[in-house]
């Protein structure tokens, strides 16, 4: 894949137009990872409309997004900074290679009040 | 028999050296109805235009041709040429040979052919012209302004002033409108009441201006220069002409809990009322839903204590009916309800405001008597915190899509009159972008930035909590690249505005178009910005879009200009070419109704004879032409092709479309 | 090798009085040239435009037909070209399941400031029907006897 | 009388083809019309009726009369009139080859209508014996033989092939442009005719009574009150007068071309609302007059003007396509029955 | 007679008993059984030539414009698709709702006539649904055909068995509404080239007579006068000649119907020459659906058609084939 198909790539998962955004930081402002964060939620989006696709690779901000999508209520112009992140998680996960949970491994390990978006964010996380 | 005069204009060598004019003038003598033709230098000139009338009387054209420059150009010019010696203006085609063909050819040969195609088309459409005539339609020479704030009122007395009679029809007790609640006003920082009360005063005592306060316009009918509006005088339970105004039944109402509305809720009222102090008309009345006599039957105590006499608590609803000649409308807005957005705490902190309430909070007539004190608990905050743009710039379905506009401005106020008059006061401002266009504006909220060392905070605030009985304002600092919180005594949302929900219906009544934020659609955006597209109706202030107090006044002179300008005038011309239907093929099925931007279509029941001595009601489609603006959207969806438009029907259209094909 | 095309295509253009015609204007002033077998007809609004016209320019022996109006937003009868966008939608639309080629026809929204626009529209235009060839599934036949 | 094998039949046609050209009903997009024999024509002999009658031969749909040229001031009249070659139908019915001569009985009477005079010539009609008569059918009211018609060539169509008698020195000379022919056995003729007049005789519409309609009774028919009944559901459409094969009403209409003007007859239909529409309108301002009109015509109008024909050939054809069922044989019996 | 005709005629006969309903429309029978035409019933008497059966598709929809007119209420029966026609004349303002009493009957698929002819099914003495099968006696003994051959095509693409106006219904059996693709030619037509798609509308239309039946019979073209039949709207025409119809006739009508046509069928069930003219309507159909959102003509008897409404994001009609090629 050539560092533009990655870059479409990535626009194409987060299902975000990074166009829209105004530069207002309501996402920063919300954020309950922010501080852990060395790449903030608004720069995720302002890099992927700039196209500064290492930054977003490099971003070890990847792992600290709780997924809460407060960003993504929240936003006014209805961009999803938490989608691109995800976006940016699964495109890192991918270039490692197939090392995931297999199906089989899941079902002792589920805890069942876990909320369902908790549990697949969670695997996309840690299952490197 | 058409009897068609055609006239080859050279335009000196604009259209002569590319186009072989004299060929043109030749050929065409030659087509059927054609009983004259002649090519000159300029025919736009005085000498041209006398070749052109003395043609049309020596050989009795019936209609003339004229190929030369552009019609936008001097169509109107050959049209007033023919008009003079006797011709119909309407039986005059233009050929545009300089535009379309001279200017963009190289080839005399090629342009010479397009010349005759284009000719040869015009003289197909005259052969199917017919004569039309202007109609006129009379002019009743009163105006009507719908809303009482200061459009509202700006536009009555400028229309006042040009000696038309004047109706104000507002729907609150008072005029005075949203400028009556504010405390001053940027960016001079005077006081609000202090220029607005003047003008309410001189409203109420110009004798051509009628306050219809407390009144709703229930429905319209006619059109511009005609309008028949009936209007709603709601119940006031107080005779206005005996009311003096002493306050007396106020001091003695038991019911005292009701909200005041005027204050934002921040205060209770009694049920029978006058708004504010300087109310116009000052004149008392009775909140229906909090009067014990009106809800229970029993009371009657402000009845008892009136000197005057007033109060009568069988009164009803009452209409009245009028006609004018235009309509100015200037309904305002409100601030969004905020429940959307409860990220800000404002329905569970009393402490979080809106810009309006906080313009009451700081104002001498306001609940707190001017001393900015906290609602909750009334100390004096030492903290503040702005958060701007709130549903505004929102395309997330929550707030509006649209900038609001005011609050730039009116925020850097808030923040630089508390920090003048408490100095010790911590004021933060969390703002996206800073708009400041207009004339000593951007000094201005530079002044508090630079002079009152308010903190502008460029980011925005991603929730409000209560912690320990302080609100914590988290949110980001893009340029520090971090995330902040504030603990805040008060925070004051810039709420977005948006037009007064009551302008949906009357703009149904006036069939004046709005757009989906249900802002009123202007004519034009840049060059008829007052006026509706509804012929006749005007629109002063936020009702058309948002904007502050020297933009609104403008506005409304603007409307009054326009209003006094139509009102001049004791006939009005209306447009010939404009739709009508023919109502032998009509089928009344309303599809063109349906389209019309102006409301110029109106359905009747009319009885025709068929064979036999029979009759049968059919419903057939009627065009007012004084409100038709031609443009012809019913003509095409008119299945029967019973809607035809004058000056460009469908035969005339499709004679030309023949005459191109012909090539 | 290229096959030289000399057909002259017939193109008919409605333009709506106060944007487009107005371009065309600006066209002309500007010296912006187009092909000549473009001709204009003068609507007050693209709204005006019955669909019959356009079939019958096609059944007349026209080879396109484009109808110009102004921005939608910008309609000086306010609503006019949202109507025409829709009818020539779903005209258009049609024509193409009757099998007619779908570059024979087209809609434009010209300002009165577009004079360039208006220009390099029709040299478009022009150029794809002269590549499509004579208009003979629209045609009555009668119409050009001999 | 000559046998056409049946794997031959189409090398007849193109024998035929190749000296003139040949007509014969054929199918198109699903339905059986007449149409040009050409390489790779679906040729159906089978289907009864064609959608469209026979009569588009000599009156066709639409046809130019005159050409006027434009030429400035100047216009020119331009006589479209020409000799037509000779041509062949193959297939007609005799229902529709009846039609031919009621046809006749118009268009060829003084003024003699040379547009269709010249068709009439230059036409060499082969006709069809019907092998299976439809439910529909109701010829023999009218004194038709679907088992034996008659035209210049009289063919039959059995299992084994194709029989073909000459009726005329046309039809011998046509006959003789094929020589691969075989002589037909007569009796297989005759038996396939009989079958056919068996079948004939109990279909349901064979035995229409006509007796009432008779110029001593126009008037009392024309006041009939049946007519509102039977006319109620009359869309107005002209589908009865198009597949009809007698109707022989017509428009003249102009139309535009680059040059000038051509003027031409097309087909009208007494069922429109605007036929014989006049300076101030139809003289027969309802349906019902309208619909009147047409079986007025056909069974009391027409016979009283032309020796007794009627102007019906009993094809059927609008039976089975009028929209909502309104038809000719529903008149008849509605008011011949008053006879009884 | 079926249980349903027999019901369908009691209530015939009560409502014009009732008094208040002058006149009922309905179906009156003919020669055989599958040749009703509409009529009008007046008296009880009258009733005795009432029929209701697979034959009677015609739409009675239409007459009411004139009808409606008369004297006294009018009752109508209508089959679940017929309402929609029904209910978009009132909603043009054709016919009165209040004049007519509208009896919804059951119906499940009505028979082409030239579809039961063309298998050679003749002599009918009665039919009946069994199943996904028709079941015929004639003359000649029982013919069984399977629904998908002798059905109307509008009927294999059943609109569903609501009425969507009805005073009240007349429904023994609730047959369950089947779901079909009624846009799969649509579709198939699309994804052929523009070659293709001529010489398939070419050969069809080339078929036709230029009879009117289809807009005639149409519920949607009733204009008083047409424009084809008016000398003034300068496309007036009355032959077929070379090649007009698909250049004018077939295209403004089902333009003029487009955003007004319930697809109701009639057109296709009427042409003499059965060309599939209901394929013209639906084009418009799907491309009001997929451009301007899902739209039923005479669903609702009030309201804006698709045509005399708009949006400011519309789809501009140099795109519009991306979206209407169904690719």
């Amino acid at each position: 894949m050539t560092r533009q198909d990655t870059l479409e790539n990535i626009v194409r998962i987060s299902g975000t137009d990074a166009k829209k955004c105004m530069k207002c930081g309501k996402c920063d402002g919300r954020c309950p990872a922010y501080n852990d964060m060395d790449v903030k939620p608004h720069q995720f989006v302002n890099y992927v409309a700039e196209g500064k696709l290492e930054k977003l690779l490099a971003s070890h901000a990847i792992w600290n997004c709780l997924s809460c999508m407060a960003c993504v209520e929240r936003c006014p112009r209805g961009v999803a900074p938490q989608g691109v992140i995800e976006a940016v998680r699964d495109t890192v996960i991918r270039m490692q290679g197939n090392n995931g949970i297999k199906a089989e491994e899941i079902p002792p390990i589920v805890d069942e009040m876990i909320p369902q978006q908790l549990l697949v964010s969670a695997y996309r996380k840690y299952n490197k | 028999m058409q009897k068609i005069g055609v006239f080859i204009c050279w335009c000196g060598s604009n259209i002569a050296a590319t186009v072989d004019v004299v060929r043109v003038a030749e050929e065409i003598k030659r087509e059927p109805g054609v009983v004259y033709s002649a090519d000159y230098q300029y025919m736009c000139s005085e000498n041209g235009q006398q070749l052109i009338k003395n043609a049309i009387k020596e050989y009795g054209l019936t209609g003339i041709v004229i190929g030369s420059c552009s019609p936008r150009m001097h169509e109107a010019t050959f049209r007033k040429a023919a008009e003079s010696v006797g011709l119909n203006p309407y039986m005059v085609e233009v050929a545009n040979l300089r535009e379309q063909v001279s200017w963009i050819h190289k080839d005399k040969e090629e342009a010479t052919e397009k010349a005759l195609i284009l000719v040869r088309t015009a003289i197909a459409k005259v052969r199917l012209n017919a004569p039309l005539k202007e109609g006129e339609s009379p002019v009743v020479k009163r105006a009507l302004v719908i809303g009482g704030g200061i459009a509202g009122i700006q536009a009555a007395l400028d229309i006042a002033e040009a000696g038309y009679p004047v109706d104000i029809v507002e729907k609150n007790a008072t005029i005075g409108g949203r400028m009556a609640q504010l405390d001053k006003t940027f960016p001079t920082l005077d006081c609000s009441a202090c220029i607005l009360t003047p003008k309410m005063v001189d409203c109420a005592q110009n004798e051509k201006i009628d306050i219809l306060s407390y009144s709703e316009i229930e429905e319209v009918k006619g059109y511009v220069g005609n309008f028949s509006v009936k209007i709603r005088k709601k119940a006031r339970y107080v005779d206005e002409t005996k009311c003096t105004g002493c306050k007396i039944c106020m001091t003695k109402c038991p019911s005292k809990k009701g909200l005041d509305e005027f204050n934002m809720n921040l205060k209770t009222r009694t049920a029978i009322h006058i708004p504010f102090a300087q109310a116009i008309p000052n004149v008392a009345v009775i909140d229906p839903e909090q009067c014990l006599k009106l809800k229970t039957g029993k009371c009657g105590i402000c009845q008892k204590f009136c000197g005057a006499g007033a109060i009568d608590y069988t009164m009803k609803d009452s209409f009245i009916e009028r006609q004018y000649g235009a309509i100015v409308v200037a309904t305002g807005f409100k601030p969004i309800d905020l429940t959307a957005f409860n990220e800000y705490g404002y329905a569970d902190n009393k402490d979080v405001v809106t810009s309006l309430e906080l313009e009451r909070l700081m104002n001498a007539a306001g609940p707190t008597n001017g001393v900015l004190l906290r609602p909750s608990d009334m100390t004096h905050p030492k903290v503040i915190t702005f958060i701007q743009c709130v549903g505004s710039r929102d395309v997330s379905g929550c707030g509006k899509p649209y900038c609001s506009k005011i609050c730039c401005m009116y925020t850097a106020k808030h923040a630089m009159l508390i920090r003048e008059k408490y100095p010790d006061t911590e004021v933060h401002v969390f703002y996206i972008d800073v708009r400041t266009p207009g004339k000593n504006y951007d000094e201005f909220y530079r002044r508090a930035v630079e002079q009152y060392n308010v903190d502008y905070i460029k980011g925005m605030v991603g929730k409000v909590y209560n912690e320990n009985g302080k609100l914590m304002v988290q949110g980001s600092d893009l340029l520090n690249n971090e995330q902040i919180v504030i603990p805040s005594d008060l925070v004051v949302l810039a709420t977005a505005i948006e037009p007064e929900p009551s302008v949906r219906k009357i703009a149904t009544l006036l069939t004046a178009s709005i757009d989906t934020n249900n802002f009123l659609n202007e004519s034009h955006p840049k060059l008829r910005p007052v006026e509706s597209p509804t012929a006749g109706v005007y629109l002063a202030g936020v009702c058309q879009g948002p904007k502050d107090i020297p933009e609104t006044v403008s506005q409304a002179s603007a409307c009054a200009a326009k209003v006094i300008g139509l009102l001049a005038k004791d006939k009005l011309k209306t447009n010939p070419c404009v739709a009508s239907s023919n109502e032998m093929m009509c089928n009344g099925c309303s599809q063109c109704a349906n389209v019309c931007a102006y409301g110029a279509i109106t359905y009747v029941d009319k009885e025709f004879r068929l064979g036999g001595g029979k009759t049968e009601i059919r419903r057939v489609a009627s065009v007012n032409p004084a409100v038709c603006q031609g443009c012809g959207a019913c003509t095409v969806t008119c299945p029967s092709g019973a809607m035809d438009l004058s000056g460009f029907s469908s035969k005339q259209i499709m004679s030309e479309v023949e005459a191109i094909c012909k090539k | 090798m290229q096959e030289v095309n000399n057909f002259t295509p017939n193109i008919v253009a409605f333009c709506c009085n106060w944007c487009s015609y107005a371009g065309a204007d600006l066209a002309g002033s500007s010296r912006l040239s187009y092909p000549a077998n473009v001709k204009i007809i003068r609507v007050p609004c693209s709204c005006r435009v019955n669909p019959m016209f356009v079939l019958k320019a096609f059944q007349q022996g026209a080879d396109g037909v484009i109808l110009c109006g102004c921005h939608p937003g910008d309609c000086h009868y306010v609503t006019g070209n949202y109507y025409t966008r829709r009818r020539m939608s779903l005209l258009f639309s049609f024509l193409n399941y009757m099998g007619i080629e779908k570059e024979r026809t087209r809609v434009e929204w010209v300002s009165a400031a577009e004079g360039a626009k208006f220009s390099e529209v029709m040299n478009d235009f022009v150029a794809k029907v002269t590549a499509l060839g004579e208009n003979k599934r629209l045609q009555d036949l009668r119409v050009k006897e001999e | 009388m000559i046998k056409i094998n049946k794997n031959d039949i189409n090398a007849f046609f193109a024998a035929v083809a190749e000296k003139m050209p040949l007509y014969l009903p054929v199918k198109k997009a699903g339905e059986t019309n007449y149409g040009m024999y050409a390489e790779g024509a679906e040729v159906d002999l089978t289907t009864l009726k064609t959608v469209k009658s026979a009569k588009d031969f000599f009156f066709p749909q639409s046809e130019t009369m005159m050409k006027f040229r434009k030429e400035g001031k100047n216009i020119d009249i331009i006589d479209v009139r020409e000799d037509k070659e000779p041509f062949v139908i193959f297939g007609v019915r005799a229902c529709d080859y009846k039609a031919f001569s009621v046809l006749d009985n118009v268009f060829l009477q003084e003024p003699v209508d040379t547009f269709y005079k010249a068709r009439r010539d230059a036409a060499i009609i082969c006709t069809l014996a019907c092998g299976r008569p439809e439910e529909s059918c109701f010829c023999k009211v009218f004194g038709i033989d679907a088992a034996d018609p008659q035209g210049d060539v009289t063919c039959f169509l059995t299992e084994n092939g194709l029989m073909l008698r000459a009726n005329t020195e046309k039809g011998e000379a046509l006959l003789s442009l094929y020589n691969n022919s075989e002589k037909a056995d007569e009796k297989e003729v005759k038996a396939a005719q009989d079958k056919t007049r068996e079948i004939i005789k109990k279909l349901p519409f064979s035995n229409l009574d006509l007796s009432r309609f008779t110029e001593e009774n126009l008037k009392e028919l024309f006041a009939a009150e049946e007519w509102k009944e039977l006319s109620e559901a009359c869309l107005g459409c002209g589908t009865c007068t198009f597949v009809c094969p007698t109707c022989q009403c017509f428009d003249i209409r102009e139309f535009k071309t680059r040059q000038g003007v051509i003027r031409y007859r097309c087909w009208d239909s007494c069922m429109y609302s605007d036929f014989t529409q006049m300076a101030a309108a139809n003289p027969r301002t309802t349906q019902l007059q309208r619909f009147r009109q047409r079986f007025m015509h056909k069974l009391i109008y027409y016979p009283s003007q032309y020796g007794g024909t009627y102007s019906c050939v009993g094809c059927g054809r609008c039976v089975n396509k009028c929209p909502q069922h309104l038809n000719i044989v529903k008149v008849i019996k509605k008011l011949g029955g008053k006879n009884d | 007679m079926s249980e349903l005709e027999k019901r369908i005629i009691e209530k015939a006969a009560t409502l014009l008993a009732g008094g208040e309903i002058k006149r009922v429309v309905g179906w009156k029978k003919g020669e055989f059984i599958h040749d009703p035409s509409p009529a009008t019933f007046e008296t009880e008497e009258s009733l005795k030539d009432f029929i209701y059966n697979d034959f009677c598709g015609a739409n009675l929809s239409k007459y009411l414009i004139d009808i409606f007119k008369r004297e006294g209420k009018t009752a109508v029966f209508l089959k679940p698709c017929d309402s929609y026609s029904f209910n978009q004349l009132v909603k043009e303002h054709r016919i009165k709702r209040e004049n007519v009493y509208v009896v919804g009957i059951e119906c499940h698929g009505k028979l082409a006539n030239y579809k039961v002819e063309e298998k050679g099914i003749t002599g009918i003495t009665s039919e009946a649904h069994e199943g996904e099968n028709v079941v015929f006696d004639t003359l000649y003994g029982k013919v069984t055909a399977s629904r998908e051959e002798v059905l109307l095509d509008r009927c294999l693409t059943c609109k569903g068995k609501k009425h969507v106006v009805a005073d009240e219904t007349v429904i023994i059996n609730d047959y369950e509404d089947k779901v079909s693709d009624r846009f799969a030619m649509v579709r198939e037509l699309e994804a052929m080239t523009a070659e293709e798609r001529f010489a398939f509308w070419q050969g069809q239309l080339s078929k036709c007579i230029r009879c009117n039946a289809c807009r005639n019979v149409c519920p949607a073209c009733s204009c008083l006068k047409c424009v084809f039949d008016n000398p003034q709207s300068g496309i007036a025409a009355k032959a077929n000649d070379d090649t007009f119809e698909e250049q004018l006739f077939h295209v403004i009508r089902a333009f003029h119907v487009s955003g007004r046509c319930t697809d109701c069928g009639e057109c296709s069930r009427v042409c003499p020459q059965h060309i599939p003219l209901h394929l013209l309507n639906r084009k418009f159909i799907k491309d009001i659906d997929s451009l301007y959102g899902e739209y039923q003509a005479g669903e609702e008897a009030e309201g804006k058609t698709p045509l005399t409404s708009y949006t400011e994001s519309d789809t501009e009609p140099n795109n519009v084939f991306t979206v209407t090629e169904g690719k």
